[in-house]
C-alpha cells in the first residue's frame, strides 16, 4: 500500500469521498454540505427580508412565507450551523489531541451521510407539495392542524439527520477520552477540543429529547396517535417541553464550539497563552451544565405559573456569569499580547461586542415578567441573531479562514477576506440592531406582512438593506474561495506563523495518517513549547512503526440512503399511495442489509508499513 | 492480525472487553450511548406520567382497570432471570469458555423471547378491552413507553442471536469479545428500564 | 492505530487466581440477584396487600426500584469496577436530565 | 486607524438611531409607551435591565477598545514574544462576583413582579350565584384568526373588539378553541398564550390618561404563529370610563333580536338567516355552547373599528370580504362555507350588517 498521493481522475475523487472514513475528508464534506445549506438558508433569509422590506408586500404569499421562515430557521440551525461546526471539529480535534483518526471512523462517515440525506429529504419538500410551515419549533397544536406534508418532511428529515448528529457526538466523546496522544492530559487540551467535548456531551443528552418529540409527533400525524390531540386527552405542552429540553442546549451546542474557535484564534494572534485557561474550561463545563436547567425560559408565557417562571428566570440569569468569565478572559488574553489583525482575528475581535450585545438581551429575556412583552416579538429575533450571527456565524467565518490552510493547503486571500468581514459586520448590525426596537414597538415575529402606519416601516426597510450587505459579503467570500483554489499556492505546516497546538506541527493538509509518530505532549500549547525551545517539530513519543488504518467503505452511504428512501414510503403511506409500502420496505431493506453486511463482514483495517513510511521520507527528500 | 489471534485460557486477558484500543472505544462509546438512552426513556416516562389516565371519556379503561399482577410478575421474572443468565455468559466469556457462554446466551435469548411473547399476549388483551394506541392519549403514551421497551428487547434478541451465529464457528477472540460484552450491557440496561416500567407503569397503575 | 495494544502487560498471570476472582465476583452477582428478586417480591407484595395507603406505597416501591437499579448498575454492569468513572459520570448526567424532565412533566405540563 | 474610525462611526450611527427610535413607536401599540399598570411595570423592568446591560457593555467596550488599540503588532515589535501569562486570581474573582451582584439586583424585582403579575386572586372569589364578587372577568377565546370576548358575569358575548373600562383591574381567562395563539396588547401589557388544553389567567389595567391620548383605542395582536393569516389576527381594544362601560353592558344585555331597518336591510336579513346564522350569531347573548360558536358574533358589527380585524370599516371593504374572504385572510375558516353571493345580495347583506349596532 503506497501512501504517496497520486493524481486521480474526477470519478475516482468522487468515489474516494463517497467511501472515505478519513476525518479530514469528512471535514471537507461537512464544510461543503453545510456551506451549501448555509447559502440556501441565507437565500431564504433574503426572501424574508425582501417580503418584509415594505408593508403589505406581496413578494411571497402568506403560506409560502411560513414555509420560507420555517425552512430558514430549520436549515440554518440543523443543516448549516451544526454541520459547519462538525466540519471544524472533524478537521481539528483529532489533530489537536494528536490522534490518527477519530475513535469510530466508520461511524463518523455514517454520521455525515445521515445528516446529508436527512437534509436533502427535508428540502425535497419544496418540490413535493410544500415545505414545513409551522416554524422551526413546530409547536404541536399547529403541526397537527397542518394539512400539507411539509411537517412530515420536517419530522422525518430531522429524525434522520438527528441520528447522524447523535452518533457524531458520541464519536467525539470517545475520541477525546480515549485517543489523546501521550502527555495530552485533560488540562492540556486546547480549548476548541474542550468545547467540542462539552458540545458532544450536550448533543448526547439533548438530542434524545428531540428524538422522542419527533417520534410522538410522527405517531400523531401518521399513525393515529393522540399525544397532542387535546380532544383525546392529549397535551401540546408536552411537545413544547420536549422541544426546548432539546432546543435550549442546542443553542449552546452551537455557541460553545464557536467560543472554542475564538479561544484558539485569540491566543494564536495575540501570541499569548490563553488567559485563565482553567477557568475557561470550568466556564465551558458550567455553561453546558446550566444549559440543561433553563429551557422553560422559552415558555414564560405558556402559563406555567409564577413559581416555575421565577425559578427558570433566575437559573437563566446565572449563565451570564460563566459567559462573562469567558469574555473577560479573552480580553485579557489580548491584554499585553502582540495582536496581529489577520482576517480570523478581525472576526474574533468583532465577535466580542457583538456577542455581548446579544448575550445581554438574552438576560433581558430572562426577566420573566418583562419577557411577556419581548416573547415572540422581533426583540427575540434580534436577540438570537445577535448571539447566533454575532457569535456562531462570525466564528464559522473566522474558522473557515483560520483552518482553510490546514484543510486545503492553500491560504484564502486576506484582502478579500477583510472586505467580506467589513461588509458582513456592517450588514449584520444594520439588519438586527433595529429589530430590538421593532419588537419593543409591538411587532410580533413570524408575520408574513404588516399593515402600514404602525410605526414599523422605516425599521424594516433598514433591516432589509442590511441583509443585502451580508449577501454581498457572502458572495465575495465565495469568490475568494474559487480564486484561492484556482491559484493553488501551497503553504507549509504553520502558515499563520503563530500556531500553538499540535495541528500546526504537521503538513497542510496533513497526510492521511496525520502523525507518522505520535507526538509527546509536554504542556498546554505543545507546539508553541517546542518552538520556543527552538525545535522545528514535536518530539515523537513512539518509535517509527506500522500504522493501523481503517478501511474505506461505501456502506455509510447505502445505510443512509436506505433510510432516505424509506422516509418517502412512510410519508406517503398516509395518502394510501399503493407504492408507499413497497418503497418503505425497499428502503429499510437497503439499510438493514447494509448494516448486516457491516456487522457480519469483519473490518480489521490495514497497516501502513514502516518501510513505506521511511520510503516516503526519502521520496520527499529526493 | 492480532485481534483475531487464537487464545488459550492462559493467554486470554483479564478484561477482554477492554484489551484493545478498539475494544476500549467500543466499551466507552456504548456507555455514552446508554447515557443518551437514559434521557430517551426519561422523556418517554415523563410523557407517560403526564398522560396517564387521560382519556376522552369515561368509556375508556384506566390504568387501574387494565393491569393485572400475575402477568406483570411473570414478565418481570423472565427479564430479571435473563439478566442473571447473561451475567453467567459473561462470566464464562472471561474464563474463555466459549461453549458455555453460548449456552447461557441461548438461555438469555429464550427468556427474552418469553418476555416478548407475554407482552404481545398482554397487548392483545388490552386491545380487546378497548385500550389501543389510537384510543386515547393514555393509550398512546402507554404503548409508546412499553412498546419502545419491547422494541429494545426485540432488538437485543436479534443482536445477541446474530452475534452468536456469526461467531459460532470461530470461538472467542479480542475482536468479538467486546461485542459480546457490549451486547450484555445493553441487555442489562433493558432490564433496568423494565424495573422502572413495572414499578411506575404497572404497580403504580394498580395502586391508582 | 494501535488497536493491538494490550492493557494487561502480562496476561500469563496466575490463572488460578483469576478464576477465583471471577468466581468470587460471580458469587456477589448471585447474591445481588437474590436481593433483586427479593425487592421485586416486596414491591409486588406491597401493592398486592392493598392495606397500605397510596402515599406510602408509591414512594416505597420507587425506592425499591432505585435500590434494585443500583444493584444492576454496580454489580451486573460492573460500574463499581475501576475504569468506569467516565461511564458513571455520563450515566448519572443522563439520569439527572431524565429526572428533571420527569419532574417538570409532573408539575408544569398541565396548566 | 481608518478601520477604527469606521467602527466609531458605526457606533455613533447606532446611538443616534437608538435615540430617534426609542422615542417613537405608536402609542396605541408600542411597549415603550406603557398605558397601564402592567405595561408600566414591564417597562420599568426593561429600563432597569437595559441600564444594567448598558453598563456591562460600556465596561466591556472600554477594555476592548483599550486592548485592541494598545496591543497591536507593529513593524517595530514584530518579533516580540509577549509574556505567557497564566491567569490572575484577583481579576477572575472580580469578574465573577460583580456580574453576580448585578444579576441579584435584577433578579429581585424579576421574581417579585413575576408573582405580582400572576396575582389573580380576586377573580377566584365567587358569590353564591357563581358570579365574581367584585372584579371584571373576561373570557378570551382565540380561534383561527378571530377573537371572542365573553363577559361571563354579564352574560354577553362580543367578537373582534374588546371593550374594557379604564383605571381598574380587568381579569382575563384565556384559551384557544383550535391551535395555540397568544393574546397581546403591547401598549397595555405582555402576552399570555391561549392554549388548547387549559385556561390561563392574568390581569391588565387600562390607564384612562394614556387611553385618551390614543382616542380610546389600542391595538391587540396574536403573538403565536397559528397559520397563514397569523399576521392578520389583530383585534382592537376600546376603552371607556367605568360608567360608560356599565351603560354599554346594559345596552348589550338589552339587545333582543336585531330589527333590520329598511327594505334592503330586510332582504339582507333574509339572506343572513339562510346562509350565515348557522355560524354567526347576531345577538350578544348567545346561549349556544362554545363549540357551536364557530364564527365571530356580529351583534355589534356596525360599531366595529375593523372588518375581520384588519380591513378599514366601510361598505366597500365589507363587500370585498364577503366576495372572497380568502383574498383578505388566506386560510380563514369562512371561505367556501356559504354559496356565492351576487352583487345585489352583497348590497343587501352590507346594508343589514352595517345596521347591526348596539350603541346609539
Ligand atoms: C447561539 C445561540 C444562543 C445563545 C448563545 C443564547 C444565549 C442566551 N439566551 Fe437565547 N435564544 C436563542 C439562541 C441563543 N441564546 C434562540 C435561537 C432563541 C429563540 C428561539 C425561538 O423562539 O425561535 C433564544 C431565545 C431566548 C429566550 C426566550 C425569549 C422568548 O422567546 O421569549 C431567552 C429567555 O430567557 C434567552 C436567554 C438567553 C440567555 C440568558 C443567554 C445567555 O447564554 C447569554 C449570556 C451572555 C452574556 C450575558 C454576555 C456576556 C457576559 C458578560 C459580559 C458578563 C456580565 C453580564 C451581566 C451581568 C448581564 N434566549
Ligand atoms: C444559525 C442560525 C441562523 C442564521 C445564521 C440566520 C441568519 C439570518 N437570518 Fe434568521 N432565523 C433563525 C436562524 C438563523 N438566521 C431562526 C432559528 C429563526 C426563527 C425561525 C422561526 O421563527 O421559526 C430565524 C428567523 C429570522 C427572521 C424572522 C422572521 C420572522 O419571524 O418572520 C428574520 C427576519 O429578518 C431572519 C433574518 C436573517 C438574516 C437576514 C440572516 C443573515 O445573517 C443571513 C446571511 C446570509 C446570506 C445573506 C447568504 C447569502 C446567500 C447568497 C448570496 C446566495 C447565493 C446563492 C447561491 C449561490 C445559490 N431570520
Ligand atoms: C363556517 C361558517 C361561516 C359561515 C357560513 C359564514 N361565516 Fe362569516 N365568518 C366565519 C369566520 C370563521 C369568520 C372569521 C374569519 C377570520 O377573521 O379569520 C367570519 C367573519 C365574518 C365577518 C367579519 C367579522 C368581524 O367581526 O369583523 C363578517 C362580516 C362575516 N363573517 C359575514 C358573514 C356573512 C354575511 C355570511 C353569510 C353570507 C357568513 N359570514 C357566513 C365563518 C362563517
Ligand atoms: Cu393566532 Cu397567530
Ligand atoms: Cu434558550
Amino acid at each position: 500500500m503506497s501512501t504517496i498521493a497520486q493524481k486521480k481522475g474526477f470519478g475516482a475523487t468522487v468515489w474516494d469521498y463517497l467511501t472515505t472514513v478519513d476525518h479530514k475528508k469528512i471535514a471537507i464534506l461537512y464544510l461543503m454540505a453545510g456551506g451549501i445549506f448555509f447559502l440556501a438558508g441565507g437565500l431564504e433569509a433574503l426572501f424574508i427580508r425582501i417580503q418584509l422590506a415594505v408593508p403589505n408586500n406581496d413578494f411571497v404569499s402568506a403560506g409560502l412565507y411560513n414555509q420560507i421562515l420555517t425552512m430558514h430557521g430549520t436549515t440554518m440551525i440543523f443543516l448549516a450551523a451544526m454541520p459547519l461546526i462538525f466540519a471544524f471539529m472533524n478537521a481539528a480535534v483529532p489533530l489537536q489531541i494528536g490522534a490518527r483518526d477519530v475513535a469510530f471512523p466508520f461511524v463518523n462517515a455514517l454520521g455525515f451521510w445521515l445528516f446529508f440525506f436527512g437534509g436533502i429529504f427535508l428540502n425535497c419538500s419544496w418540490f413535493l407539495g410544500g415545505a414545513p410551515d409551522a416554524g422551526w419549533t413546530s409547536y404541536a397544536s399547529l403541526t397537527l392542524n397542518a394539512k400539507s406534508h411539509g411537517v412530515d418532511f420536517y419530522i422525518l428529515g430531522l429524525q434522520i439527520s438527528g441520528i447522524g448528529t447523535l452518533i457524531g457526538g458520541i464519536n467525539f466523546l470517545v475520541t477525546i477520552v480515549n485517543m489523546r496522544a501521550p502527555g495530552m492530559t485533560y488540562m492540556r487540551m486546547p480549548l476548541f477540543t474542550w468545547s467540542s467535548f462539552v458540545t458532544s456531551a450536550l448533543i448526547l443528552f439533548a438530542f434524545p429529547a428531540l428524538t422522542v418529540g419527533l417520534f410522538l409527533l410522527m405517531f400523531d400525524r401518521m399513525f393515529g396517535g393522540n399525544f397532542f390531540d387535546v380532544s383525546a386527552g392529549g397535551n401540546t405542552i408536552i411537545w413544547e417541553h420536549l422541544f426546548w429540553i432539546f432546543g435550549h442546549p442546542e443553542v449552546y451546542i452551537l455557541i460553545l464550539p464557536a467560543f472554542g474557535l475564538f479561544s484558539e484564534i485569540f491566543a494564536t494572534f495575540s501570541r499569548k497563552r490563553l488567559f485563565g485557561y482553567s477557568s475557561m474550561v470550568f466556564a465551558t463545563v458550567l455553561i453546558g451544565f446550566l444549559g440543561f436547567m433553563v429551557w422553560a425560559h422559552h415558555m414564560f408565557t405558556v402559563g406555567m405559573g409564577p413559581i416555575a417562571n421565577a425559578i427558570f428566570a433566575v437559573a437563566t440569569m446565572a449563565i451570564a456569569v460563566p459567559t462573562g468569565i469567558k469574555i473577560f478572559n479573552w480580553l485579557f488574553t489580548m491584554w499585553g499580547g502582540s495582536i496581529k489583525f489577520t482576517t480570523p482575528m478581525h472576526y474574533a475581535v468583532a465577535f466580542i461586542p457583538s456577542f455581548v450585545a446579544g448575550g445581554v438581551t438574552g438576560i433581558m429575556n430572562a426577566v420573566a415578567a418583562a419577557d411577556y412583552q419581548y416573547h415572540d416579538s422581533y426583540f427575540v429575533v434580534a436577540h438570537f441573531h445577535y448571539v447566533i450571527v454575532g457569535g456562531v456565524v462570525l466564528a464559522l467565518l473566522a474558522g473557515t479562514h483560520y483552518y482553510w490552510p490546514k484543510m486545503f493547503g492553500t491560504m484564502l486571500s486576506e484582502v478579500l477576506g477583510k472586505i467580506t468581514f467589513w461588509l458582513f459586520l456592517i450588514g449584520f448590525h444594520l439588519t438586527f440592531f433595529i429589530q430590538h426596537f421593532l419588537g419593543l414597538m409591538g411587532m410580533p415575529r413570524r408575520v408574513f406582512t404588516y399593515l402600514p402606519n404602525q410605526g414599523w416601516d422605516t425599521g424594516n426597510m433598514v433591516s432589509s438593506i442590511g441583509a443585502f450587505f451580508m449577501g454581498i459579503a457572502v458572495i465575495i467570500m465565495l469568490i475568494n474561495v474559487v480564486v484561492t483554489q484556482v491559484k493553488g499556492v501551497k503553504v507549509g505546516n504553520d502558515p499563520w506563523g503563530d500556531g500553538r497546538s499540535l495541528e500546526w506541527s504537521i503538513p497542510s493538509p496533513p497526510p492521511f495518517y496525520n502523525f507518522k509518530q505520535l507526538p509527546l505532549v509536554r504542556g498546554l500549547d505543545p507546539f508553541w513549547i517546542e518552538k520556543m525551545e527552538g525545535k522545528k517539530g514535536m518530539t515523537p513519543a513512539e518509535p517509527l512503526g506500522d500504522i493501523h488504518m481503517p478501511n474505506a467503505s461505501f456502506l455509510p452511504v447505502t445505510i443512509s440512503f436506505g433510510l432516505f428512501v424509506a422516509a418517502f414510503g412512510i410519508l406517503f403511506h398516509v395518502d394510501d399511495k399503493p407504492w408507499a409500502l413497497p418503497v418503505m420496505i425497499i428502503g429499510l431493506g437497503i439499510t438493514l442489509v447494509s448494516m448486516l453486511i457491516r456487522s457480519v463482514k469483519d473490518d480489521h483495517g490495514f497497516h501502513i508499513h514502516k518501510e513505506d513510511l521511511e520510503n516516503e521520507d526519502k521520496g520527499v527528500k529526493a | 492480525m492480532q485481534a483475531e489471534e487464537k487464545f488459550t485460557e492462559m493467554t486470554w486477558p483479564a478484561s477482554p472487553e477492554k484489551a484493545t484500543l478498539e475494544a476500549k472505544n467500543k466499551f466507552l462509546g456504548f456507555w455514552f450511548f446508554l447515557g443518551g438512552e437514559t434521557v430517551l426513556f426519561g422523556s418517554l416516562f415523563a410523557t407517560y406520567l403526564a398522560l396517564k389516565d387521560k382519556v376522552p371519556d369515561s368509556s375508556h379503561p384506566l390504568a387501574k382497570d387494565l393491569f393485572e399482577m400475575p402477568l406483570t410478575f411473570l414478565a418481570t421474572m423472565f427479564l430479571l432471570v435473563s439478566s442473571l443468565t447473561s451475567v453467567y455468559a459473561m462470566y464464562h466469556m472471561k474464563n474463555y469458555s466459549f461453549q458455555r457462554m453460548q449456552a447461557w446466551l441461548l438461555i438469555t435469548v429464550f427468556l427474552g423471547a418469553c418476555f416478548l411473547g407475554l407482552e404481545v399476549y398482554e397487548f392483545r388483551n388490552y386491545v380487546h378491552e378497548g385500550h389501543t394506541f389510537t384510543s386515547s392519549a393514555f393509550g398512546s403514551a402507554f404503548y409508546a413507553l412499553v412498546g419502545f421497551h419491547g422494541g429494545h428487547v426485540a432488538f437485543g434478541l436479534l443482536w445477541i442471536l446474530s452475534l452468536m451465529l456469526r461467531n459460532a464457528g470461530r470461538g472467542l477472540n479480542l475482536y468479538n469479545a467486546p461485542k459480546f460484552y457490549v451486547a450484555s450491557l445493553y441487555w442489562h440496561f433493558i432490564d433496568v428500564v423494565w424495573v422502572f416500567i413495572f414499578t411506575v407503569v404497572y404497580l403504580m397503575g394498580m395502586v391508582g | 492505530m494501535e488497536n493491538t495494544r494490550q492493557t494487561s502487560a502480562n496476561p500469563r498471570i496466575d490463572l488460578k487466581y483469576r478464576r477465583k476472582k471471577n468466581a468470587e465476583e460471580m458469587r456477589y452477582q448471585i447474591i445481588s440477584f437474590a436481593l433483586m428478586i427479593f425487592l421485586t417480591l416486596i414491591a409486588f407484595g406491597a401493592v398486592y396487600y392493598e392495606g397500605f395507603s397510596h402515599w406510602f406505597v408509591v414512594p416505597f416501591i420507587m425506592l425499591l426500584a432505585a435500590i434494585q437499579v443500583v444493584f444492576q448498575l454496580f454489580y451486573f454492569m460492573h460500574m463499581s469496577h475501576k475504569g468506569h468513572e467516565t461511564p458513571a459520570l455520563f450515566l448519572f448526567s443522563g439520569l439527572t436530565v431524565a429526572l428533571i424532565t420527569i419532574l417538570t412533566f409532573l408539575t408544569i405540563t398541565w396548566i | 486607524m481608518r478601520k477604527r474610525l469606521h467602527k466609531w462611526r458605526l457606533i455613533s450611527i447606532f446611538a443616534i438611531l437608538a435615540l430617534a427610535l426609542s422615542g417613537c413607536g405608536k402609542p396605541f401599540l408600542s411597549t415603550l409607551t406603557p398605558a397601564g399598570e402592567v405595561a408600566q411595570k414591564q417597562y420599568d423592568l426593561t429600563i432597569l435591565s437595559t441600564s444594567i446591560m448598558v453598563l456591562v457593555i460600556i465596561v466591556v467596550t472600554v477594555i476592548f477598545i483599550y486592548v485592541v488599540t494598545r496591543f497591536r503588532r507593529t513593524k517595530k515589535n514584530e518579533n516580540k514574544i509577549p509574556k505567557q501569562v497564566e491567569g490572575n486570581h484577583t481579576l477572575e474573582i472580580i469578574w465573577t462576583v460583580i456580574p453576580i451582584l448585578l444579576l441579584l439586583v435584577l433578579a429581585v424585582p424579576t421574581v417579585s413582579y413575576t408573582f405580582n403579575l400572576a396575582d389573580v386572586g380576586p377573580m377566584k372569589q365567587k358569590d353564591k350565584q357563581g358570579k365574581t364578587k367584585d372584579a371584571l372577568v373576561i373570557n378570551v377565546r382565540a380561534n383561527l384568526y378571530w377573537w371572542e370576548f365573553e363577559y361571563p358575569d354579564e352574560k354577553i358575548i362580543t367578537s373582534q373588539d374588546l371593550v374594557v373600562p379604564t383605571d381598574k383591574k380587568v381579569y382575563f381567562n384565556v384559551k384557544s378553541s383550535d391551535v395555540k395563539h397568544s393574546f397581546w396588547i403591547p401598549a397595555v401589557g405582555g402576552k399570555t398564550d391561549t392554549n388548547p388544553e387549559g385556561e390561563n389567567q392574568f390581569w391588565l389595567e387600562f390607564d384612562s390618561k394614556s387611553a385618551a391620548k390614543v382616542k380610546n383605542q389600542f391595538y391587540g395582536k396574536c403573538a403565536e404563529l397559528c397559520g397563514p393569516s397569523h399576521a392578520y389576527m389583530d383585534f382592537k381594544v376600546r376603552t371607556m370610563s367605568q360608567d360608560d362601560f356599565s351603560a354599554w353592558t346594559k345596552e348589550m344585555q338589552n339587545v333582543k333580536k336585531p330589527v333590520a331597518q329598511g327594505d334592503l336591510a330586510k332582504e339582507g336579513e333574509a339572506i343572513f338567516n339562510k346562509s350565515c346564522i348557522g355560524c354567526h350569531a347576531n345577538t350578544p347573548n348567545d346561549s349556544r355552547p362554545e363549540k357551536a360558536r364557530t364564527a365571530p358574533n356580529l351583534a355589534t358589527f356596525g360599531d366595529r373599528e375593523r372588518i375581520a380585524g384588519i380591513l378599514q370599516h366601510n361598505e366597500e371593504n365589507l363587500k370585498r370580504w364577503l366576495r372572497d374572504p380568502e383574498k383578505v385572510k388566506p386560510g380563514n375558516l369562512m371561505t367556501g362555507k356559504y354559496q356565492k353571493l351576487s352583487e345585489s345580495q352583497l348590497d343587501a347583506l352590507t346594508a343589514y350588517l352595517m345596521g347591526l349596532k348596539v350603541e346609539q
